[in-house]
């Protein structure tokens, strides 16, 4: 069960609540208003004591809250979208959507991972893991780009790759590969957008990018806090605290110099005003992209080669100092 | 020049301090360590491939001297990691037995005559996890190879990107992938060489986009563990599911070969990219 | 500038010398002529898309004047090729019945207001088979887009290369090639629309190698042929293979856009590569 | 069964009586020189009879011909080979032999078709008809060359591209574009040599190229004497006629500029002495390569274009002249 619902079952409770009190005032002459006032005062105490400071572990369920804004969400608030299928060689992976669009008045390629809303959906897009056929799509969207000159916006929500046997045989580790490589060479502006689960290299493969923008309460892990514990602690049920030691909020990353911008969500999460926050995302996506158009291809190439570069946490003995992590 | 670091380390390596007996894992046959070491680590009962330390590679593979590059880049511990044991003991207890600074060696040495950048990991170090040393050693051995207009060949040996370095360590797979790309931009020739085991943020980075990729025989090599996989589609998989074999039937690499003739064969392939850059 | 060529054409075609009545091969609805063009030649009925005329197609398309380009280029009979019939009957007897010189119409015009280098195939001549005229006509087009920086939309119909001039006409598929790979090489944008149907030399060349590809609803499109696949593995195909939509499904094609949207969908994409060579 | 074995049997039957009487003279006094000689003469001239005027459909045959010389063959006479398998994404096709190789001390990248030699071979090959994945190995090893640099020569042998369900839905028709779009592209020499079925763009795919060698009665057509006959005829056994009319012989491709080079066979065809017929093909391939090699990257590509631009049999009304087919 998903550890925010079950909190936000909580308030539901208190709605429910003060909802009848205010229909009970309404027939009968009782003066209610002070116990009404009284529970939304608690009510929004609890509403803050719920969100106001959430845990790594509590993030990693709010990055995966049904209710939460996925990618096929963000692509249908551009201003156009056209899309574009396929790898030309094998399969239509549908948990990839891209194709060209519109944002803010300029042309754009746009490509996102969707994880599907309901059970029928989730099936088709694969609960958001791509196959290599996907990864594909994605470096071919890349090319296209680049041969047009078009700025790059993707939106990065995966539990990762997909892991099947076909993916396997299919050589995901070349797909991915060959995304990377793809937005390395790109002399084109890239702007990627963590919006809700960012997983390892499934996710990577959407995001080296010269802007990365992460909402608040997303996640973007080397590894799935679960598959990490049963891993390093041998034992699945370590996964809070796995998220606790991964760093895999949106402060630590942008501490790190991994995420560029931090988008804040409404108290509660983006699933409380889902068009709000996909406004402020596109909007910080737009300001990235009018940035990015004024720097010349190869200089705009050079720092993003520096900004990778940069990137550690390691010693150089022969400078006697730590490579700082920002 | 000063004797390079890695022939020090075989040195004390062959002294007492170190099993004088193996035991073949596949067939059984207990093995004299130094004959072993003679026949390259490979079983001459049953040919089983033992995973070979990075140094006994470059020694196996370098004509005369190896210049080290890199070393300088030590691990520090950025996210105060600590599990069952903090990051700072794992890597203690990795830098004893294993008797290296991390993961990867890297430096330049010739093979057959053509000076090579070469990079070799070493599963005994964190599983050959990529961490931000390995990520920074690997970008540099491409930048230097740029400037000597020399080709790369890279060894891997690797379950991922290392966990106890979180993010920082899955940004190794943009960076050396953005090395690579720069490498092979001025027209540079990169050869990798998948051995046991290559999986993860290795081979779905720098790994898999070099003009040649051959595997040492029966090397596993994937991006999903087989574990994960297993657990995923909840049934067995099949013995040869990612092993170097299938992966070559599957056509995503372009050669198997045993390591008895794994040096020649580099040799061979490294030959035809001498004009590459002139 | 003079009455362009197809306009000429067109008034003719709506002469009595046509037949008036059209029956829709798939629901059987019999058409008035007039109002099926009206209606883009789609079965107001089942939404069967008729094969169209290429100066019909370029009337649905182009804004104002088209500019008709390569009408110089004219077939001869390199083979002196005789099957049935002599391969000069045949042009003639497509020539009268289809009104057009050659299997393809190139020329200059602009669709939504930007100015494109447009080619229409037409199967009603030689099954739209691509012989030295189609090929040079097309060169031709790639040529002159490339010196005036302008897209390139083609619509694509052919049984593939044309026999009767045989290699010259498998030729041809390396000629397309290179003149697109040139158009583009100047940092030029493709687009190929695949209609009904859409086989062997042309699918398998310049047409699978654009920017983007979409395919008009329920087009045949494919490399072989169906016939020669049901004589190779001796059974029937199933219904929707080698469709659009099954393409789609495949990943082959970018989109399937029905004929009623094609005009406005080109519109939209071609607006994506107006910065292209800027 | 293959016209051209038929006629050999003959052959053989004179070879045959001939050995007789040199061993019937041996061991007895009888001077049987004479019905030797004459049989003898007899046996050279028929061998005239038969292989001097081969017609357009014998020659069907003999590049046909099970003994042929087949790509394979070519490949282990080049001084070294260095196989490369793949496609990197989906399957390595056996129908496509390809890698690094050295000719005439010249480092090259090769690519051939191979057909296979008996049933199970035959088989494992798909009789040379390689799928999409075979294709794209060969535009993977086209720009491999690119990259370093290399030469391409490549050997052509095939009845088509496999014309199978699987292939078509893997987009066979866009594999077969993207060599024929890497082969444009490729700033290195490329030659290519026809050595026995050049089938329609399933050969092509390995073709276009600066310098075209095609063996006396290796066969280079726009589609199968039987296809073209069933079309065309709508009578399959028409293929004799199709042949003929098909112009798909040395000499008359040579004529149309198609093919740069015609190698000429051994009386009785290239399986009388495979040696020297493979030796004379690479030799014309090496002396290829030493004149293309003196030519810069950028006009070697110009005269490649311009090569095939030429291609074609029209009439210019505008230059009111009929375009010289060679
Ligand atoms: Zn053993
Ligand atoms: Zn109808």
């Amino acid at each position: 069960m998903n550890l925010i619902v079950e909190r936000e079952n909580e308030l539901l409770e208190f709605e429910r609540r003060i909802a009848e009190l205010k229909d009970h005032s309404r027939d009968q002459p009782v003066d209610l208003s002070h116990e009404i006032a009284a529970l939304e005062a608690k009510y929004a105490q609890l509403l803050h004591e719920i969100f106001d400071r959430l845990s790594p572990w509590q993030r990693v369920h709010m990055s995966r809250h049904p209710k939460r804004p996925l990618g096929a969400d963000y692509v249908a608030a551009l201003d156009v979208f056209d899309e574009l299928h396929g790898d030309r060689q094998f399969r239509d992976d549908p948990s990839i959507i891209g194709g060209f669009a519109k944002l803010g008045g300029r042309r754009i390629v746009t490509i996102a991972q969707e994880k599907g809303r309901d059970t029928k959906e989730k099936v088709r897009r694969n609960f958001g893991m791509p196959a290599p056929e996907g990864y594909r799509k994605v470096k071919r969207l890349i090319d296209l780009a680049a041969h047009l000159g078009l700025s790059i916006v993707t939106f990065v929500d995966t539990p990762g790759a997909d892991p099947g046997i076909g993916s396997e045989e299919r050589a995901q580790a070349e797909a991915i590969a060959s995304c990377l490589y793809a937005l390395a060479q790109a002399p084109v502006p890239i702007v990627s957008t963590i919006i809700g689960e960012g997983g390892s290299g499934g996710a990577l493969a959407l995001a080296l990018a010269d802007h990365v923008v992460m909402l608040e309460h997303s996640t973007y892990s080397v590894a799935s806090p679960e598959g990490c514990a049963a891993i390093l602690w041998g034992d699945a049920s370590k996964a809070e605290e796995a998220a606790e030691r991964l760093r895999l909020t949106s402060d630590d990353l942008r501490g790190f110099g991994i995420v560029d911008e931090v988008i804040a969500e409404p108290l509660g999460g983006a699933q409380r005003d889902p068009a709000a926050t996909i406004r402020r995302v596109l909007d910080a996506a737009g300001r990235a992209l009018d940035r990015l158009a004024a720097i010349p291809p190869r200089e705009l190439r050079e720092s993003r080669y520096a900004k990778y570069r940069r990137i550690g946490g390691w010693q150089d003995a022969s400078r006697s100092m730590t490579e700082s992590l920002s | 020049m000063p004797i390079p670091d890695w022939l020090r380390v075989r040195r004390s390596k062959n002294d007492s301090d170190v099993a004088h007996w193996e035991k073949c894992p596949k067939c059984g046959e207990v093995l004299y360590r130094k004959e072993l070491a003679e026949n390259l680590f490979v079983c001459p009962r049953c040919t089983y491939h033992f995973r070979m330390h990075a140094f006994d590679r470059v020694h196996m593979l370098v004509d005369g001297d190896f210049v080290e590059l890199g070393t300088e880049i030590k691990p520090s511990d950025p996210l105060h990691w600590i599990d069952k044991r903090s990051y700072p003991e794992k890597l203690a207890g990795d830098r004893a037995k294993s008797s290296l600074s991390e993961g990867i060696v890297t430096g330049f040495g010739a093979i057959g005559g053509i000076e090579v950048a070469l990079g070799v990991m070493d599963f005994s170090f964190r599983g050959g996890t990529m961490g931000t040393v390995v990520g920074e050693r690997i970008a540099l051995l491409f930048e230097a190879a740029r400037d000597r207009a020399v080709p790369s060949v890279i060894f891997t040996a690797s379950g991922g990107a290392r966990m106890e370095e979180g993010m920082l360590a899955l940004m190794q797979m943009a960076k050396t992938t953005l090395a690579l790309e720069r490498f092979r931009e001025a027209g540079n020739y990169a050869i990798t060489v998948l051995t046991d085991p290559t999986t993860g943020g290795v081979s779905a980075s720098f790994a898999f986009q070099a003009d040649v990729i051959i595997a040492e025989a029966r090397a596993a090599i994937g991006f999903a563990g087989r574990r994960v996989i297993e657990q995923t589609i909840r049934q067995k998989l099949p013995e040869n599911f990612q092993t170097a074999e299938f992966l070559l039937e599957k056509g995503a690499i372009d050669m198997v070969v045993a390591r008895p003739e794994l040096r020649d064969t580099l040799v061979r392939l490294l030959d035809y990219g001498v004009g590459a850059r002139a």
